[in-house]
């Protein structure tokens, strides 16, 4: 059901990187997404990164309809619908959160939800200082946050997946949670495959319906948007086109 | 033992629930997941002649008793289709190939070709309500019907099928025109011409502005086309439209289905909805002693 | 202060929101009570030219989201009726008298009666879906509508509204028919062909066994034929189906409707419904910096 | 939404009136109505006279719909719809609950609602002992019961409102609750405005939709079956209709 609300708040994120909080409220568990109608421009997957009182997105600008949204104002309307997809599972004792650039928008509420401080770490990956986002909120939920970009503009000089591995190796975790570009995922899903410690990873894939229908957002048989975003290790293991190809508009396979 | 198998013009299907065209439908991958959810069979994507992308979004409206879409016949185009056919054969169920396009011709060559790829019949989108020049642009035309019905069938030796529109008050007519012309079976219904609008952004919702509706809001219109059917033709009928329960099936196939399509179900109820009908089916024959469901198909007609 | 009021074919109405024909419009005492209950103007039932029974029972079925009715037109006849207008015009608010019948001459005869009665405006009932002979049997037929609405023109000089179907690729063509016969409005939708089958009883559960579904299923198809029509034709267009809020009332006024008719919502909502659609209305207004509805009449068609 | 279900349990509660119990369950409150749908025969309104558990009804014979219900067995299907309509306003202190023939129906389930066997006295007419219906039923719930039949076979002789008339008299009541035939209301609801108690009553006319649509079923303006069938006092003496005259099924006036 699409749901006319306005843009309450803008605050400039990041580099590029811009959150809108609504005035519409939106009930939903970290990791889930919403299609997000700009009109007469696009209507686009975005994840959650603000749930319950005020529905949040962060959006990085990268074509027409990122553009679009990052250039809202206050008072502007938009439709949303949602929120869709299963969202993380949270139930690990020890949970590593790992956020590539704007991966993080699902990866905190999810840090957030764990509502334990020790029970949960983060490692937060861009490249450079000003793509780094929500540090701040989650020092506030993590006692253990770590920053890298690929510059060494801020933090740790290096990739998030290498930050995660040697976080991997220096403690012990029952669950790692990632988001980021595909390329990352894989890289991080391999490091934890090494590390022996099952992850999810929260996947893209173009998205029409967004409701589990037209079947543009499948990775082999997976539906994205109603079977994911947030899949897990296993499954992603056994994806035969993760990493390595992707379905255009017309439903065509193109190369990553 | 119980069994749900139904025969739909030669096609022996397990059960008599197949996927609607134009949900999960357009990859080969996707297709098998329906099938290893317990489909009795498949009707793939509308394919038409070369790759399209389709509308822009948006493309979908989610209502509380159903969608309105206008996906714009988004697909690989036939030549690209052999590959997702041949990944979507491994799951052992008959593939019914839907296809749109604007002229007789083009529905024999795409015809052939599915054929070529393995598909148990064919399914002819003469009814979807928002391609500009396809679907029920043609289909409601008893004429041009006829014409199209004939030239693929003298293409192919598979069972063809007409998926028609409950748009028209011709449907009867239409419908009659592809018994004549040899049609092995009637599809409907395909979605009903319908908009939505947004009060804030004072304008239709869909990139498209029309789109089809479908879900549970149409069950109503789908029954009454598959009754009105059943009196006025003599090959089979496939019902669509609303279906989410085993009741539902079985409604449908009182008013005269002889097999049945779930397409919006599949994003309200989510995949499991197959193997739910399948055994609200199996509880209802075995309480009601039935052997076959073709016991039942059409007794509503019964006075 | 805001004002409601708009403009239909002349009429002044206080409000846009009318009584849908067919709901608690068979006699005086409970027209009047929706006058006051705040419904700007009355839409009687449809009236022909001897009194009927209608059907036997069941005439209507009760969904999630709508109903499903085939009353068969029950009504005193219009010599009976003019009893019925005397009562109904003490709720001082524009009576539209809705009229059905088979052949030209009889809409003149009846329309000339409404007329004298009182009515400030006929509405032709061209699209009842389910009783044999009427309504949508020759609704559909942009000939026979132009003779009809002609016809009636000729035979009185209060504004003549037609209320076309849904169920016809036709609906432009017809409306185009009633545009260049005079015809001073179009009124869209009737009820969307369907049925409802008992699974337990195994048979279909109206006692005309095909009827017309109403309520919220059917606002999409409303919307669409709204605005599809407000590209076709100059003339007024008064949109009817499902509506039970003030977002449904704006959505059908920027899709292209000067008023709009209220129906199943009765039932569902209860007569509340007219006076809370208004108060909504006009909040709306306020919040919006409206001095008239007008200004909102097909604003969903500018790009 | 209609309901299929079975007849559960077939009772013969008196001379031609028969209640059958089904297996469907309805929530309703006392005073309220269904749709009964036979197929292939018609679907008429009947109240609710049991409700909670399994919905019953109590048919009189009168035509061919009750005619088709009364030879309904067990295991045989109907259609319900409703529950429709107001149902009875149950506040008052000490209430009299008067009930002609099968107009003991809806009057049944009232006075077990109250719940309180002092607060609720029972008056049941009818034409001969045959025709006295839920007696039982009305002495368990109340501490006062008293019958009336015309020919004095069972209980006092004479009419139920007469017993009412000398019950008001006699006890002090701040409610009446009045079902039977028009005439009975009629002179029940003359009783009340003597006695100056105010009343309640439970109306019939012809219903087709039941839900408050076709406007088959009005009495003045008023629909039975959406805004009563339980009128006040107040409202019924302001019907020009009561008592007089009904609608057809064409919505002709018929004289009563
Ligand atoms: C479940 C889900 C959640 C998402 N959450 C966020 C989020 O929180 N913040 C955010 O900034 N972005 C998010 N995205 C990605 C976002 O939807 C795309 O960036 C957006 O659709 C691009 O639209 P555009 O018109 O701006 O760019 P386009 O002009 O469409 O494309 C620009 C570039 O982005 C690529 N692209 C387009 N669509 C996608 C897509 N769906 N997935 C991956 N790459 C794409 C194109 O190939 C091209 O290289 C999410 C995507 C999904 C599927
Ligand atoms: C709200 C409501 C609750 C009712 N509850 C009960 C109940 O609990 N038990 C019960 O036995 N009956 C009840 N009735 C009456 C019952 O609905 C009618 O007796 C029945 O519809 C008659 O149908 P028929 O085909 O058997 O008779 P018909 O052949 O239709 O008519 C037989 C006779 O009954 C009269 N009649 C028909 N319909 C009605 C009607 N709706 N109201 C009054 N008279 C009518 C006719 O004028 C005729 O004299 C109720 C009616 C209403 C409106
Ligand atoms: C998203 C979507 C896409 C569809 N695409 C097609 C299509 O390509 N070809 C076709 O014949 N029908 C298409 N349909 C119509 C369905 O096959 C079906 O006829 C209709 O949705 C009614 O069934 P349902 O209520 O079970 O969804 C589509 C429906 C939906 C919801
Ligand atoms: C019970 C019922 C009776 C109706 N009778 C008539 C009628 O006599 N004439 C007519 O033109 N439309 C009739 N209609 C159709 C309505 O006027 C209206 O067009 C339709 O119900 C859609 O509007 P809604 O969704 O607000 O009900 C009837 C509808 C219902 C539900
Ligand atoms: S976006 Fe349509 S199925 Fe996922
Ligand atoms: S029976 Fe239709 S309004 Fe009461």
């Amino acid at each position: 059901m699409l749901v006319e609300t306005r843009v309450r708040e803008r605050i400039e994120s990041g580099k590029g990187i811009t959150t809108l909080i609504f005035e519409a409220p939106m009930a939903a568990r970290p990791g889930q997404f919403v299609m997000v109608w700009i009109p007469g421009v696009d209507e686009i997957p975005m994840s959650l990164s603000h749930i319950g009182g005020h529905a949040g997105i962060t959006v990085k600008e990268v074509g027409e309809a990122t553009l679009a949204l990052s250039n809202l104002r206050p008072g502007d309307m938009v439709g949303l619908r949602g929120p869709y997809g299963n969202g993380w599972k949270l139930d690990a004792k020890r949970i590593l959160a790992v956020g590539g650039g704007v991966g993080m928008a699902p990866i905190i509420p999810a840090v957030e939800a764990v509502g334990d401080r020790g029970r949960v770490d983060v490692a937060i990956g861009a490249r450079n200082a000003g793509e780094i986002i929500f540090e701040e909120r989650a020092r506030a939920a993590s006692s253990d946050v770590r920053v890298t970009t690929d510059d060494g503009s801020h933090g740790l000089k290096g990739t998030v997946v290498a930050l995660a591995d040697a976080m991997m190796k220096e403690k012990r975790y029952d669950m790692v949670l990632g988001c980021g570009p595909e390329v990352m995922n894989r890289f991080l899903l391999k490091a934890c495959v090494e590390n022996n410690v099952p992850c999810q990873l929260s996947l893209e894939r173009l998205m029409k319906c967004g409701s589990g229908l037209c079947g543009s957002c499948v990775i082999d048989g997976l539906r994205v948007c109603a079977d994911g975003p947030v899949f897990t290790g296993e499954q992603v293991l056994g994806m035969k086109e993760f990493g390595k190809c992707k379905r255009d508009d017309a439903g065509l396979r193109v190369k990553l | 033992m119980t069994t749900l198998e139904v025969d739909l013009a030669g096609i022996r299907l397990r059960n008599p629930t197949l996927l609607a065209s134009g949900v999960m439908g357009e990859t080969g991958d996707s297709l098998l997941r329906v099938a290893e959810a317990g489909a009795g069979g498949l009707v793939t994507k509308s394919i038409g002649l070369e790759p399209r992308k389709g509308y822009p979004n948006p493309t979908l409206v989610e209502l509380p008793d159903g969608y309105i879409n206008a996906m714009g016949l988004p697909g690989p185009g036939i030549e690209a289709f052999a590959e997702e056919m041949e990944v979507a054969k491994k799951g052992n169920v008959p593939i019914i190939g839907s296809l749109f396009a604007a002229v007789p011709e083009d529905f024999t060559t795409l015809a052939g070709k599915m054929e070529d790829y393995g598909a148990a019949a064919i399914e002819l989108n003469l009814s979807c309500p928002h391609a500009k020049g396809y679907g029920m642009e043609v289909g409601i035309d008893p004429e041009a019907v006829g014409t199209i019905i004939t030239s693929v069938k003298g293409a192919v030796t598979i069972p063809v099928m007409a998926k028609l529109t409950p748009n028209t008050h011709r449907l009867l007519d239409v419908a009659r025109a592809v018994e004549a012309a040899g049609g092995d079976a009637i599809v409907a219904i395909n979605t009903v011409k319908a908009m939505a609008i947004s009060v804030e952004a004072r304008r239709p919702i869909l990139y498209n502005r029309t789109g089809g509706l479908s879900g549970p809001a149409v069950k109503g219109v789908g029954l009454r086309c598959v009754y009105e059917l059943h009196g006025a033709v003599k090959i089979p009928i496939v019902g669509v439209g609303g279906i989410e329960s085993s009741r539902d099936v079985l409604e449908y196939m009182m008013a005269g289905a002889s097999a049945v399509q779930i397409g919006s179900a599949v994003g309200r109820r989510g995949l499991k909805v197959f193997s739910e009908i399948c055994h609200g089916l199996t509880e209802y024959m075995i309480a009601n002693k039935h052997r076959s469901l073709k016991e039942i198909v059409g007794v509503a007609h019964a006075r």
